[in-house]
């Protein structure tokens, strides 16, 4: 059960990382970050359940914490640039 | 004092000189009586080593900065005739810097007088060095500290001049000489300079040929051609450095070096066996030749007695390359008669030149009437140079043909004639222009009075000449003494 | 054991010493700190180096731990040496900073300036007397950060540019230290020098030993600055502040030379570099193209720092070389060459401070006619130039000398020949500076400078004094080299 | 590009954020505490508790503006932290020695080697975590300040 | 199979669930704003649904009370960060697309 | 074998942030995603077995230095500069491929991922395995071995944050001394400003 | 399948990885492309060493009852060091380039390059 967890929560975790590579912008990105941030938080829930009550929960915290500050910091620093969105042109869907 | 202690005394000295006189610098008079006596203490210090001449002094082992390396004086026949005759030598040419550099109104005096008396130092340690560690090492600091001298206008040309005496000294010593040293490390198992030679028996013919060769042409200072073209550069120097180079200290180094390595590191029985030998005497002769012809055609007097010099370096080395003792005495002695009839010729060149701002031998007629004594002992030191009685230079001619018999090199026997010929054909016409021909028409140039320094500094030299005629047999009997 | 704690305290010392020395407050008392610290340091060392057993070494296990399970501490004849080396260099930098580094960076920076100093010398010491791989990694990681901060301190924009440089380059030479050490861990389950020493052999044949190898030896190349790996050199030096780059080349790409001679005789072993693998011949290679091209391009350099960077590249060359003939002889002619470099290059680079403290500028045309203005500076830098070109009798002389025995006896003639042709190019670029300070005629529009002050000429010269010492009486390195080149050569029988 | 001052900043002062951040900041601390002290029994220690509480100074800062965050911890405090957790480090392993033992040899520093043991990683992990912080803190700040100037 | 079982096993799959269609959303809609609708929404309940089902597992209380911080965690810090996110994308001047959804290059 | 699976597939999503970094002209983008890059490789270390790496990676890699570089990007500019390849890019190319083709060749003698009996495992680590908990009483290795066997290094790696925090001070910072707080730190030796 | 290869895997990805991020080090003008790429190149390091020390079927290494193999704690440790120290050289790095960008106000290698050839 817990294995199937953790392998949707892969498959999620692909789905919003294909979101981050294709933007288009800058904002789609850290939506996509952000959400794959909180499954990478359920996916550590999970393995600490699959390893047998470890104690890796903590990080699961942290890694909630450094997520929910990677966004913050992301929206503070962000400086639209000319196109008003940050879209790559190099990198389009 | 011990003898031993005399020795390194001998080569502190100049040095103890040197820092004198850049402290004293600011003060020309104390500076030059600091010179003046310090050339005078070192030549009684060296004069005092004279009666150990025959007994020699052992290694006296200063230091050994690499295993095998030591730097370590000795004593012995060829260097104390080469200490006696730089540190007389100093003492004139300080004089004569003393009047030249004054009239000259040069800058830079106390680095001169500084660079100098190091430079002195330097040739006593080639003269007393005991190995060819030592030897190289002196040889090198001879080689710098003429450096600023040889630059001492500081013009274009000078520097130019600067370059070609340091790029060709240090390549021929760093790519040929030091390679050859470290050779004969390696090989022999030691450097010290014995009688008999240390690479006998150790090496094999063809490897000794390369060595020899290398050494031939890895001292540089002894301006065999075609690594000779840094004395006639080094001519814009001030007359008192052309003296020291020529005279006093740097090509005397040279063949000196050249005499020791071939007498004390191959040993004339080894020398013998080798095929090489014989083409370096041809190279000597070459030399001596080629350097005589191109001494005729120059018409600036400096550059034409650097050519002359070049030529009777020539016959040092092919002293050295006979391989017997009769030809050895001959460049023995050839060191100081060289010295005393070249720095004599110089001298004058540079009176003259104080005098009358003329360096070219064609606008120099009649001008031996104004300056007789300037002329006088320009000819004096032709004579002596071309090896005519009753002055010294006819002795170390004598005993190099006698030895070139010895050796059964006719040819050798041929060119030496033929050169002495050239001689008289260069030399000979600077003091019959002066003394024979009519002024130049010109009439109005300026002449100013040759500084008394300068006058007795040539005087000297020009007596020592006769001297050294009169006087050789202690020179010869103690060259005599070299254990081959 | 109270006397081998000094063994720690070498290091703790100024590694400590660095954050007092940054809440000290005002610019003076930091600097003084930071003299005293490296002085007590320089006392320390000699002491300790007096202390160690003929042909052997002292030992200390940090924390109580006996290696392999904790991090040694290990000084034997070598990196003895190369301690007192650091150690003196320093000793003799700092007093120079104080005038040349206040007029060259922020005084608001001073302590801070003072305290990366003391964490640079800290890095430099635990680097070169660590007995543990990954302790080695840390430290060496220490002293480049301080580095790239002090490189950065110069109050010109380049020096950015070059410190960043310097940065990433560094960095990836760190990395590929720790690759290497983790694939060397992979095989053999320790960090300590000596158990990796013991337990490498076993697996000397598998590829992973061999790329472990080829990855930290190219990691310490360039930190070491071997050519072709060279490129981040001539930036640092030249932009660095001047006392920091007189510093810099006397001893950073020295205990680099260090650690590479470490990796190779003490922990890999001389079998396995020069009998087994073609690493000894790459290491000649790059030696002999460092010592060619450095010296080439020093020639044609128009900033004295960066001629002297220059010819430093090309004088790692001569160090590699003495070290890749894998002879006694040539072990100690590289180290021998390590010790008189760092004199020369640190009193060079010292001189050519004292230029830019009263000039602003080392560039060639800016310099001429020195030689009247600032005798003792020019004659410092000149005798100290003769030294790098190796004549005699200086101490450069000694380490040719030497090198060229080692080449000749190993029968490379090749390589002496190079070794005489690039020293006499040396003698070009040295006298391209020497020939526009004493003979050419002052710079015009230049304002008339005085004599730099008594407290740079001083360690200036106390160097170039060291230089000519070492040049005649040569016991004391020539006897430390020999004996630590027979320590690393018997070490890895 | 006057985006970067600190009131035009559509993240700072926003109230939502600073509820949120109010109620997390506290938290996020104690938590940092616990990760520091806790450190022996589950992952965790001095570096970690330090990055954390530097999380939380930053996140602060993120939020409130970063002069708010400079006037709760100003920078010559931080400095003395960061300083004083390196000494702490090194002084106890000086004190190690003084005892009589090898450098940061902790057992000597009490009867019981393991409770010096114990002794001595918790007193060094608080080194560790002192400077983490403060540096953190102040690379941060100066980041961020550099903003604002 | 047990009871706790069951539910956490409900509970874990139907946040997994969520969690996929919310991730589908998010990469399949048109716009910034619709996937932040989509992404928004479903986040916070998967995770939600997925940590109380660990929880229902969890071996021990520590474990169950790190869970729910960790949920609490979540929870306030998903919205209120998604929330950000859309103001920023406002005041940044990024307007929804009202006519023309293809209009980012 | 699950824990094989999610190895692999953390791989790929690693690889996969990899290239999209170096393809993402956007600087913005290229960080976040180097934050995603951190996350995902602790979370790698966590499915093998190292939480407190995975811990520290996160909280540095992913918090700390993408912190860093997003304030570093809104002080400079936003994005890459799109030029065409640049000169000497094959030959970086060639460098690349050298040193990965080495270093997978070094790997072949490895033992295998997992291998408990690798010398890795049988060397030092059992005592430490073995001897920590009675010796110093402490149930995480890591930190045993980190504070007090390998303790030195890490009152290394405290100077080494140390020197980064004074490092950045140094350059960024306004003042350092606390005597001279009035003077000026390093914005006037900054040269020619420009841009914000 | 292979079993080198099956054995190595996790190897071979990382060093994958690390050249990715040694080649948008070498080959990126952009400064902070290249700090992304060398923080890539770092931690792909880490996973190489972490790897390293995995046992098969092993703990994390925190003492629990009941459990009698453990990876290999060492790498663990060796790689929190590691990671302070990347993270220490990356703030360095990123300090230098915003006084770079202030000083040149470019943060393009060739930019650079060209203003100091200017002079």
């Amino acid at each position: 059960m817990l294995a199937a967890t953790a392998v949707a929560i892969l498959v999620i975790m692909a789905l919003a990382l294909a979101r981050a590579f294709a933007g288009p912008t800058i904002y789609d990105r850290v939506l996509a970050v952000n959400m794959f941030g909180s499954k990478t938080v359920l996916f550590i829930c999970v393995i600490n359940g699959l390893s047998g009550g470890g104690n890796y929960l903590d990080i699961a915290l942290v890694y909630a914490l450094i997520n929910y500050i990677g966004v913050i910091a992301m929206l503070k620093f962000y400086r639209p640039d000319r196109d008003g969105a940050g879209c790559d042109s190099r990198a389009t869907p | 004092m011990t003898s031993a202690t005399t020795l390194t005394a001998s080569l502190l000295l100049p040095l103890l000189g040197a820092i004198l006189v850049a402290a004293t610098g600011r003060w020309p008079n104390i500076r030059e009586t600091a010179t003046l006596s310090t050339a005078i203490l070192l030549f009684v210090l060296v004069c005092s080593l004279w009666p150990s001449r025959f007994d020699g002094i052992d290694q006296i082992v200063l230091l050994e900065p690499v295993p095998g390396g030591t730097l370590a004086l000795h004593l012995e026949p060829l260097g104390m005739l080469f200490a006696l005759v730089a540190s007389f030598l100093w003492i004139i040419t300080s004089l004569y810097a003393i009047g030249y550099m004054r009239a000259q109104g040069e800058s830079n005096q106390t680095r001169f007088y500084t660079a100098f008396a190091v430079a002195m130092a330097a040739t006593m340690g080639v003269a007393f060095a005991a190995n060819l560690f030592t030897l190289f090492v002196f040889y090198e600091i001879l080689t710098l500290s003429t450096y600023p001298l040889v630059t001492h206008s500081g013009t274009e040309k000078a520097r130019r001049a600067g370059r070609v005496y340091l790029g060709i000294l240090l390549t021929t010593s760093t790519l040929l000489l030091l390679p050859a040293v470290i050779a004969t490390w390696l090989f022999a198992g030691t450097l010290d300079f014995k009688a008999g030679g240390i690479l006998q028996g150790r090496v094999s013919n063809a490897v000794a040929g390369m060595l020899l060769l290398l050494y031939f042409f890895g001292i540089g200072k002894s301006a065999a051609m075609p690594f000779h073209r840094w004395l006639p550069a080094a001519m814009v120097a001030p007359t008192p450095v052309s003296a020291l180079l020529h005279a006093v200290a740097v090509v005397k180094a040279g063949v000196f070096s050249m005499l020791k390595v071939t007498t004390y590191v191959f040993g004339t029985d080894l020398l013998s066996g080798i095929s090489i030998s014989q083409w370096l005497i041809y190279v000597s002769l070459a030399t001596i030749l080629l350097a005589s012809l191109v001494a005729l055609r120059q018409d600036n007097l400096k550059r034409r007695l650097a050519y002359s010099t070049i030529s009777q370096l020539g016959y040092i080395l092919l002293a050295g390359q006979l391989g017997n003792a009769t030809g050895l005495i001959g460049g023995g002695l050839h060191i100081a008669n060289h010295a005393f009839g070249k720095i004599t010729l110089f001298l004058a060149a540079g009176a003259i030149l104080v005098a009358t701002h003329k360096t070219e031998v064609s606008a120099m007629s009649g001008l031996g009437r104004r300056m007789p004594l300037t002329f006088a002992c320009f000819l004096v030191g032709s004579l002596s140079v071309i090896g005519l009685p009753p002055l010294g230079g006819f002795w170390s001619k004598w005993y190099l043909l006698l030895g070139s018999l010895r050796a059964e090199q006719w040819l050798a026997m041929l060119v030496l004639i033929i050169s002495s010929l050239l001689n008289v054909a260069y030399l000979l016409p600077v003091s019959v222009r002066g003394f024979f021909s009519a002024p130049l028409a010109s009439g109005d140039e300026t002449f100013n009075p040759v500084p008394w320094p300068c006058r007795i500094a040539m005087a000297i030299t020009a007596s020592g000449c006769i001297l050294l005629f009169l006087a050789a047999g202690p020179l010869v009997r103690l060259l005599e003494t070299i254990g081959l | 054991m109270t006397d081998l704690n000094s063994l720690a305290l070498l290091v703790v010392i100024p590694l400590l010493s660095a954050p007092v020395c940054l809440l000290l407050p005002g610019e003076r008392l930091p600097w003084l700190l930071a003299t005293t610290v490296t002085w007590l340091v320089l006392v320390l060392a000699l002491m300790l180096s007096a202390g160690i057993p003929e042909q052997g070494s002292l030992d200390y296990a940090m924390g109580g731990w006996a290696p392999p399970w904790g991090i040694e501490y290990r000084l034997d004849a070598f990196n003895g040496f190369v301690a007192i080396l650091v150690a003196t260099i320093g000793a003799l930098v700092l007093p120079y900073a104080a005038a040349s580094v206040a007029a060259e960076v922020a005084p608001s920076k001073l302590p801070g300036f003072y305290a990366a100093f003391l964490l640079l010398l800290a890095g430099l010491l635990g680097t070169t007397i660590t007995g543990d791989i990954f302790n080695l990694f840390v430290f060496l990681e220490i002293s480049s950060l301080s580095s790239y901060i002090l490189v950065s301190l110069a109050d010109r924009r380049r020096a950015l540019v070059s410190a960043y440089q310097y940065l990433i380059l560094g960095t990836i030479g760190a990395t590929f230290i720790l690759i290497g050490t983790g694939l060397a861990y992979a095989m053999t389950g320790t960090l300590n020098m000596a158990d990796l020493a013991a337990r490498l052999p076993a697996v000397a044949a598998t590829s992973t030993v061999h790329t472990a190898f080829a990855f930290i030896a190219i990691g310490v190349s360039i930190k070491l600055a071997l050519f072709p790996l060279h490129l981040w050199l001539p930036n640092a030096y030249t932009e660095a502040p001047s006392a920091v780059a007189a510093f810099l080349a006397g001893t950073a790409t020295k205990v680099a030379f260090y650690v590479l001679t470490r990796f190779i005789f003490s922990v890999f072993g001389a079998v396995f570099v020069f009998k087994l693998t073609p690493f000894g011949w790459a290491f000649t290679t790059m030696a002999l193209a460092a010592i060619c091209l450095g010296s080439v391009a020093a020639i044609f350099q128009d900033n004295v720092k960066r001629l002297l960077a220059w010819s430093s590249i090309a004088q790692i060359g001569y160090t590699v070389l003495g070290l890749s003939m894998a002879t006694v002889a040539g072990l100690t002619a590289g180290v021998l060459h390590l010790f008189n470099h760092a004199l020369i290059k640190s009193a060079l680079f010292l001189a050519a401070g004292c230029i830019f403290y009263r000039l602003k500028s080392v560039d060639l045309v800016s310099i001429t006619g020195l030689g009247r203005q600032m005798p003792w500076t020019m004659s410092a830098f000149t005798l100290a130039g003769l030294s790098l070109i190796g004549l005699p009798p200086t101490a450069g002389f000694i380490s040719k000398w030497y090198l060229l025995t080692a080449a000749l006896e190993r029968g490379w003639w090749p390589a002496a020949i190079l070794i005489l042709v690039t020293s006499l190019l040396a003698a070009v670029y040295i006298w391209r500076v020497v020939e526009s300070a004493w003979l050419k005629p002052i710079a015009i529009g230049r304002a008339p400078v005085t004599e730099a002050p008594l407290s740079m000429l001083v360690p200036t010269w106390a160097l170039v004094l060291a230089n000519i010492y070492f040049g005649l009486d040569t016991s004391f390195t020539t006897g430390l080299a020999g004996r630590a080149a027979e320590t690393l050569i018997g070490g890895s029988r | 590009m006057g985006e970067s001052t600190v009131g035009a900043s559509p993240v700072t002062n926003q109230p939502v954020l600073r509820v949120t951040a109010k109620v997390l900041i506290p938290l996020i601390m104690l938590f940092a505490l616990y990760v520091q002290f806790h450190g022996d029994f589950s992952p965790g220690g001095g570096f970690q508790a330090g990055v954390i509480f530097g999380s939380a100074v930053i996140l602060y800062g993120l939020v409130f503006g970063e002069q708010r965050a400079a006037r709760a911890l100003p920078p010559g405090l931080l400095r003395w932290l960061a300083c004083g957790g390196l000494l702490l480090y090194g002084g106890v392993g000086l004190a190690c020695i003084a005892s009589g033992g090898a450098f940061l040899e902790y057992g000597i520093l009490t009867e019981n080697p393991v409770d010096g043991q114990h002794l001595g990683i918790l007193l060094v992990e608080v080194g560790v975590g002192l400077t983490v912080t403060s540096v953190m803190v102040t690379i941060f700040s100066v980041f961020a300040g550099r903003r604002q100037a | 199979m047990t009871l706790v079982d069951i539910v956490s096993g409900i509970c874990l799959v139907g946040g997994c669930a969520f969690g996929i269609i919310g991730a589908v959303g998010l990469l399949r809609f048109p716009d910034f704003y619709s996937r932040l609708h989509a992404a928004g929404i479903t986040d916070t309940l998967s995770a939600a649904l997925i940590l109380v089902g660990l929880m229902i597992q969890a071996p021990s209380f520590t474990t169950a009370a790190k869970l729910l911080l960790v949920l609490v965690f979540l929870f306030f810090t998903s919205p209120t960060a998604t929330h950000a996110l859309a103001r920023v994308a406002l005041l940044g001047g990024f307007r929804p697309p009202v006519t023309d959804p293809d209009r980012q290059p | 074998m699950i824990e094989h699976l999610l190895v692999v597939v953390l791989l790929a999503f690693l690889a996969a942030t990899a290239i999209a970094v170096i393809r993402l002209s956007n600087l913005y983008a290229a960080v976040m995603l180097f934050g995603i890059y951190s996350l995902l490789s602790a979370s790698l270390f966590l499915v093998m077995d190292a939480p407190d790496v995975a811990f520290t990676e996160a909280a540095v890699g992913a918090g700390i230095a993408t912190v860093l570089m997003l304030t570093t990007l809104s002080l400079a500019s936003d994005r890459e500069n799109e030029k065409p390849l640049r000169r000497g890019q094959p030959l970086k190319l060639v460098v690349v491929a050298v040193t990965g083709l080495a270093l997978a060749w070094g790997t072949l003698d490895l033992p295998g991922y997992g291998d408990p009996d690798a010398p890795a495992h049988s060397h030092v680590a059992p005592r430490y395995i073995e001897d920590s908990p009675r010796a110093i009483g402490i149930d995480n290795m890591v930190t045993s071995i980190l504070a007090s066997y390998r303790g030195f290094d890490t009152l290394g790696e405290v100077a080494v944050i140390f020197t980064a925090g004074l490092g950045v001070m140094l350059l960024l910072g306004r003042t350092i001394s606390s005597g001279s707080r009035s003077k000026s730190g390093g914005r006037k030796h900054g040269g020619s400003k420009s841009g914000d | 399948m292979d079993p080198i290869l099956f054995e190595r895997y996790p190897y071979w990805i990382a060093i994958l990885l690390m050249m990715i991020g040694f080649y948008t080090l070498i080959s990126r003008g952009n400064l902070i492309k290249q700090v992304v790429g060398l923080n890539i190149f770092q931690t792909s390091v880490f996973i190489l060493y972490i790897g390293l020390g995995n046992v098969e079927g092993g703990a994390a290494p925190i003492l629990r009852a009941g459990t009698d193999v453990y990876s290999n704690p060492l790498p663990h440790v060796l790689i929190l060091t590691s990671i302070v120290v990347g993270i220490a050289t990356t703030a360095l790095a990123l300090g230098l380039v915003v006084r770079i960008r202030e000083a040149y106000g470019s943060i393009e290698e060739d930019e650079i390059r060209a203003k100091d050839a200017d002079g």
